[in-house]
């Protein structure tokens, strides 16, 4: 086959947020295999555009089903090759300083509450669970004044440090970027469809023996510990 | 090809921002050019390093710091906000910040061309005829770097059109309040509504056209 | 101390290799700097404008000090007013002709004047660009009168210009000068344009002055013969005229009890005029009653002659008139000319030229 | 200050990218310079605003262009794949070409002022002398267009370096492999980490200092 | 058809109001174009070297046409190969006095002569900034000369340097022209350049030639009469050496039967010098045994008299050759001159130039 044309490598597209945790896993794979992993770290959107343009990974891992789903559509990704790895969570976070506690969803409609930032729904993964969540809560509609939409979670959050908004719903994991925040409410996981953070070889791959292999690694329990200390809930 | 309502607003503030930021960066830009072009001071490199930052950093990184700066827990964002009881960040004027401090370095590096290239032998003539620095500069410096003015206007007009990356972290993604174009389209790319993108790809591009060849005619003599 | 208008120049410039180093005053109206190309008299010129400064020394106009290293005085251009000529024009590329006059004082009192006498009013509203070489040469001076300068400085303002030009400038220089009083420092490798001008002429080589005096003088001093072979040896008397005919086309100047008959002139009887005679435009002959066409045959007596290389100079002192004559060897042989002899100067009355005021 | 072995990667790709387009993109943008500063002719309006295009289209976009231009199923990146069997997109080239590309304005402008202010009579003076226009163009313009073509480089040179958008979307994010300072900061801030990103603007700066004042030395006459 | 180093200039170019219109043959080696400020001559010359072009019309240069509107033919300057000497210089400022004297030729074979006679061999390495305003002009005339041109344009190329180095520069001009064949063009706004120098002149005005002719028919001729206003008449004579005294400083040229004594030249006996002689320098007398210093008394016979304004114009034959004199009305009467009268002609010998050949 082609994997022994090539040196042995393996091209992983993965959601930006899964940096630090896949780059350990990452080492520890190449240690054991001897076979090195190259990264994309985008956000899922970019690297869902990239790959429907052409680009050619062994790997995604998205932060969402969303993307996957949509290049399993266009006939991208290898079939029956998906699993899913993690999973996380919805924290309303406010800033460290705030006066503001929040105890049921109800409490966004607060005046305290001018300003609510969420991801973009369409090109965030984090935004779009957030809007599942209030349209859940019936708060979609009339929240619309007071919703900021960050391109990225950092910005998300940089809008809560920064001041200019009063909190944000992100990834609990997203809650360790910046020790400024604090996490105000835990929104309840019946609100929104699980957060899944799926893995699934791609279908231009050469080396999809290799990418099954990786992703099965991923599903280690080595890589499930790295996974949980850097705060995501891990599915086993 | 049909124009949305939210599209004419992105152009119609991309056009405004763009003029507008230009109005505002002039005065700073000149002053910078001009020690730049022709003084020589300790500490040169730094101001033309300190110029050049916002293109050195990539402009999401601009951004954040802007935010930071600009924010109601900031520096700048925090005295406005007490003192004027207004807050820039998510508003047009926030646009307006962000675009200006990004195309800022290409202004400048404009007018110091344009005014290293004026010769100093035209300023003394023209102190000798009585006029002072300041009257120097209005009158000889500043138009006989015309060109180099010129081409640091068509380049920060242009990066107006095109900016985005600090635009979207200090003023938001706002549809109609501060969505320019060059946001609208980064939307639509994301949405993957490659449609759309070619369709404001191309106003985009008529925008810069019709700049470009108003400048031209503007400019010959 | 001193007159107000009394220039001190006392200062040294290196440029590279070349280094000026001058030292002198300036008392008089329109001074000339004279030198070959290369001599350092644009440098002189710009670091009296401001426009280059001096390495050390003292700059001083009148009572005020422009320059001077040791107390880090250094006026800047624009204070000191001094109207500059540059060699090289300098017009401001981007204004009209109009606005390059008017750069320096947008209601110049004496621009209508000088506009008319440099022949540039057709192309006030052209750019200079679009000026021919002299055309643009006569725009700089213009730009520099309507300053009303404190001082003109002029380097070779007349350079790329045709003599029918020149006659006409010349005398509106002499005119700024008397009327409004304005110094005037005027470089030159011309010295009959020096001599048109200059009370007062400086001989600058290789950075440093050489000589000076009054331009005649510089010429006839025996020490001066250097001078006057790299320039063309003149003579200049000022004298009173007479009388005047316009008709006939002559004018006559006194000189002591004899009569200068020179081309006609258009001066009030009793006003004096300064000529000046070339040394070899001056005959000498023994006999008084010559049927010649020269219309003057003065008589004068010779003070002394001096064999320089293949000719002689002659120093005759005509009523109170030193003239210095060059002859040939043979010519001074043949009239068995010495001292103390009395001889007859022919001169023909074109061969003298009224120098301007 | 400790520096990670990827950020040492990301510093080296960084500089040699820049380098690498500066090099890439200096003959053709001095023809476009030319073209623009010295000739006229129909559509010259077009070509400025083809050599403007990246600027004012968001870099996002560009980058988005670009990649299906050059992804393996467009028309240059098919082309090549299918006769060379290589793919450019998600590899140091492809950041060599997004970088060129986005700074490839910035230069162009520089040329055009630079050149624009050679006085023709020295051209035409070199042509007395016996030069093809040619030979006119290669010790004439070009070099007294050196103020200019400094002042593009120090844009283009300072744009290498901050270049982000184009980048992240044809050559990918990828530590050690794409990853340019730009995107390490990207990357640092994402993931919050301040420390890395202020370490990381501190060596963009520094490189960004050094590379002015080494210009500024350099041209210092 | 033709001698190959004819010029033929048959064109028209305008520049807002200003129009040149030209239509004349240049046959000669040395053709001298003069007028005052703003007539035309630097479009003349930018039109003939290519970096100017006409608007309608026809240049040639032999058999060969640079220029023809009719047939499109517009040959770039670089391949007509004229060397030109522009006004304002345009020295490369970015190349050394060497870089740009080699610019045109790598290996210049005759610019070492032009380096030693022009004096800027100290300045080599110097950039044209750093250079006086007479020593640009001759790193401009090197140049041109170092590129081997087919033929040389030089736009008053002596404005601005002094006479003693115009005396070494013109010199080698002649030498150039006649050692390598290099016809010359050759733009001033001084007459004497354009009598040292050129062997047809053309006098251009207000964008027209009003006269042409060597360069002392054209002032000599009746017709020319505002010529020699303009310029300062001069007589211009050919003639043979017949000996020559080095101790006296005395050089005697054979006019027919008479001699004519002037300065020492070193010229080999028989050989022929052009000299010069202003009109206004030539005395007439009755008598021929005048007691005077004048060297020069020769016989001639007037021709004709010309009365203009308030001088008296004699055309006198002397041999073969025609001298134009000037003289006052009073003289004229007084010797009771009239046409056919015999007189003498009374000339210092240092009034007489020899031109350079
Ligand atoms: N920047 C410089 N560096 C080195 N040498 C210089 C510089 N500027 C002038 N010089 C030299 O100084 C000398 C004097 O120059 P200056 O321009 O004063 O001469 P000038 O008397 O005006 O001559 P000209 O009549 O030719 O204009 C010249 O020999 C020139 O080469
Ligand atoms: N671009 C232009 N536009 C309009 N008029 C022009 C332009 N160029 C030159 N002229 C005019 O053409 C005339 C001739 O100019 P030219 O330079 O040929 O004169 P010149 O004989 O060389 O004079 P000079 O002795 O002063 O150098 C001048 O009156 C000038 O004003
Ligand atoms: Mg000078
Ligand atoms: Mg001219």
């Amino acid at each position: 086959t082609t994997d022994k044309q090539k040196p042995i490598e393996l091209s992983v597209f993965a959601a930006i947020s899964l940096t630090d945790a896949l780059g350990e896993i990452g080492a520890a794979f190449t240690a054991e295999s001897g076979i090195k992993v190259y990264y994309n770290f985008e956000a899922s959107t970019t690297l869902q555009r990239q790959l429907e343009k052409g680009a050619s990974a062994d790997v995604f891992i998205s932060a969402s089903p969303r993307q996957v789903v949509a290049l399993e559509t266009n006939g991208l990704t290898e079939a029956e090759s998906r699993q899913d790895l993690l999973t996380n969570q919805l924290v309303l976070v406010a800033d460290e300083t705030a006066e503001i506690s929040v105890k049921t969803p109800d409490n966004l409609a607060i005046p305290e509450i001018s300003r609510i930032a969420i991801g973009h729904p369409n090109i965030v993964p984090a935004g779009t669970y957030a809007k599942e969540a209030l349209t859940h809560f019936r708060l979609w509609e009339t929240l619309q004044p007071k919703l900021i939409f960050g391109m990225d979670v950092r910005a998300t959050l940089a809008y809560v440090t920064a001041g200019n908004v009063d909190v944000a719903i992100v990834y609990k994991t997203d809650t360790t970027l910046t020790e400024a925040i604090k996490v105000l409410y835990a929104l309840p996981s019946e609100a929104y469809t699980p957060i899944i953070y799926p893995a699934v070889v791609m279908k231009s791959s050469q080396r999809k023996q290799l990418a099954r292999r990786f992703i099965t690694y991923l599903q280690s329990m080595q890589s499930g510990e790295i996974f949980e200390k850097h705060g995501f809930t891990f599915l086993d | 090809m049909r124009i949305t309502p939210t599209e004419v607003a992105a152009l119609s503030l991309s056009i405004k921002v763009a003029f507008l930021s230009l109005v505002i960066m002039l005065p700073p830009g000149l002053l910078a050019g001009w020690l730049l072009a022709k003084r020589t001071f300790p500490g040169k490199a730094l101001l033309n390093t300190f110029v050049m930052w916002p293109l050195v950093l990539p402009p999401i990184v601009s951004g954040y710091l802007l935010l930071i700066l600009l924010g109601r827990h900031g520096f700048i964002g925090g005295l406005i906000y007490r003192v004027f009881g207004i807050e820039i960040v998510f508003t047009p004027l926030a646009v307006v910040i962000a675009v200006s401090v990004i195309s800022f370095p290409l202004l400048v590096r404009g007018i110091v061309t344009g005014m290293e290239s004026v010769p100093v032998e035209l300023e003394n003539a023209a102190r000798t005829l009585g006029a002072s620095p300041v009257k120097v500069f209005w009158t000889i410096t500043f138009p006989l770097a015309y060109r180099g003015i010129i081409g640091g206007t068509i380049l920060g007009f242009s990066k107006s059109l095109g900016e985005f990356g600090a635009t979207i972290m200090v003023a938001g993604n706002i549809p109609g309040k501060t969505q320019t174009m060059a946001l609208a389209i980064f939307s639509a790319v994301h949405l993957g509504e490659d449609a759309s993108v070619y369709r404001l790809v191309f106003i985009a591009t008529v925008v810069a056209f019709i700049a470009l060849w108003l400048t031209e005619r503007f400019t010959l003599r | 101390m001193g007159d107000s208008t009394n220039i001190r120049l006392n200062f040294r410039k290196s440029l590279g290799s070349f280094s000026l180093e001058v030292n002198c005053t300036l008392r008089t109206k329109v001074s000339a700097f004279l030198g070959v190309s290369g001599s350092g008299k644009s440098t002189l010129l710009n670091c009296i404008s401001g426009t280059l400064t001096p390495d050390e020394g003292e700059i001083a106009f009148g009572d005020e000090v422009l320059y001077a290293s040791a107390s880090g005085i250094n006026l800047p251009p624009e204070k000191r007013r001094f109207g500059y000529v540059f060699q090289e024009g300098y017009l401001f590329p981007h204004l009209t002709v109009a606005q390059n006059i008017r750069y320096g004082q947008p209601n110049p009192r004496k621009s209508t004047d000088a506009i008319t006498v440099l022949e540039i009013g057709e192309f006030l509203q052209q750019y200079p660009k679009e000026l021919s070489g002299g055309q643009r040469q006569r725009v700089a001076i213009a730009r520099a009168l309507a300053m009303e300068p404190r001082m003109l400085l002029m380097d070779e303002p007349l350079a790329s210009l045709d003599s029918a030009l020149k006659d006409r400038i010349i005398p509106y220089l002499h005119h700024v000068k008397e009327v409004f009083e304005t110094p005037i420092l005027y470089v030159t490798h011309a010295f009959s344009e020096a001599m048109a001008l200059a009370d007062e002429a400086f001989l600058i080589a290789d950075g440093a002055i050489m000589a000076s005096g009054e331009p005649h003088q510089l010429l006839t001093a025996p020490s001066a013969m250097p001078i006057a072979q790299m320039t063309g040896v003149e003579n200049i008397l000022f004298l009173p005229v007479t009388a005047s005919d316009k008709a006939r086309g002559l004018t006559a100047l006194e000189i002591g009890d004899q009569s200068l008959i020179i081309p006609y002139i258009d001066v009030e009887v009793d006003e004096v005029v300064p000529v000046a005679i070339r040394a070899e435009d001056i005959m000498i002959s023994l006999d008084p009653n010559l049927a010649i066409s020269a219309r003057n045959i003065l008589l004068g007596k010779i003070q002394c002659l001096d064999v320089k290389g293949d000719r002689t100079w002659l120093s005759i002192l005509v009523e109170w008139h030193h003239l210095a004559v060059k002859i040939t060897h043979e010519a001074r042989e043949q009239l068995q000319l010495r001292e103390d002899l009395e001889v007859y100067c022919v001169i023909k009355a074109s061969a003298i030229n009224r120098l301007w005021d």
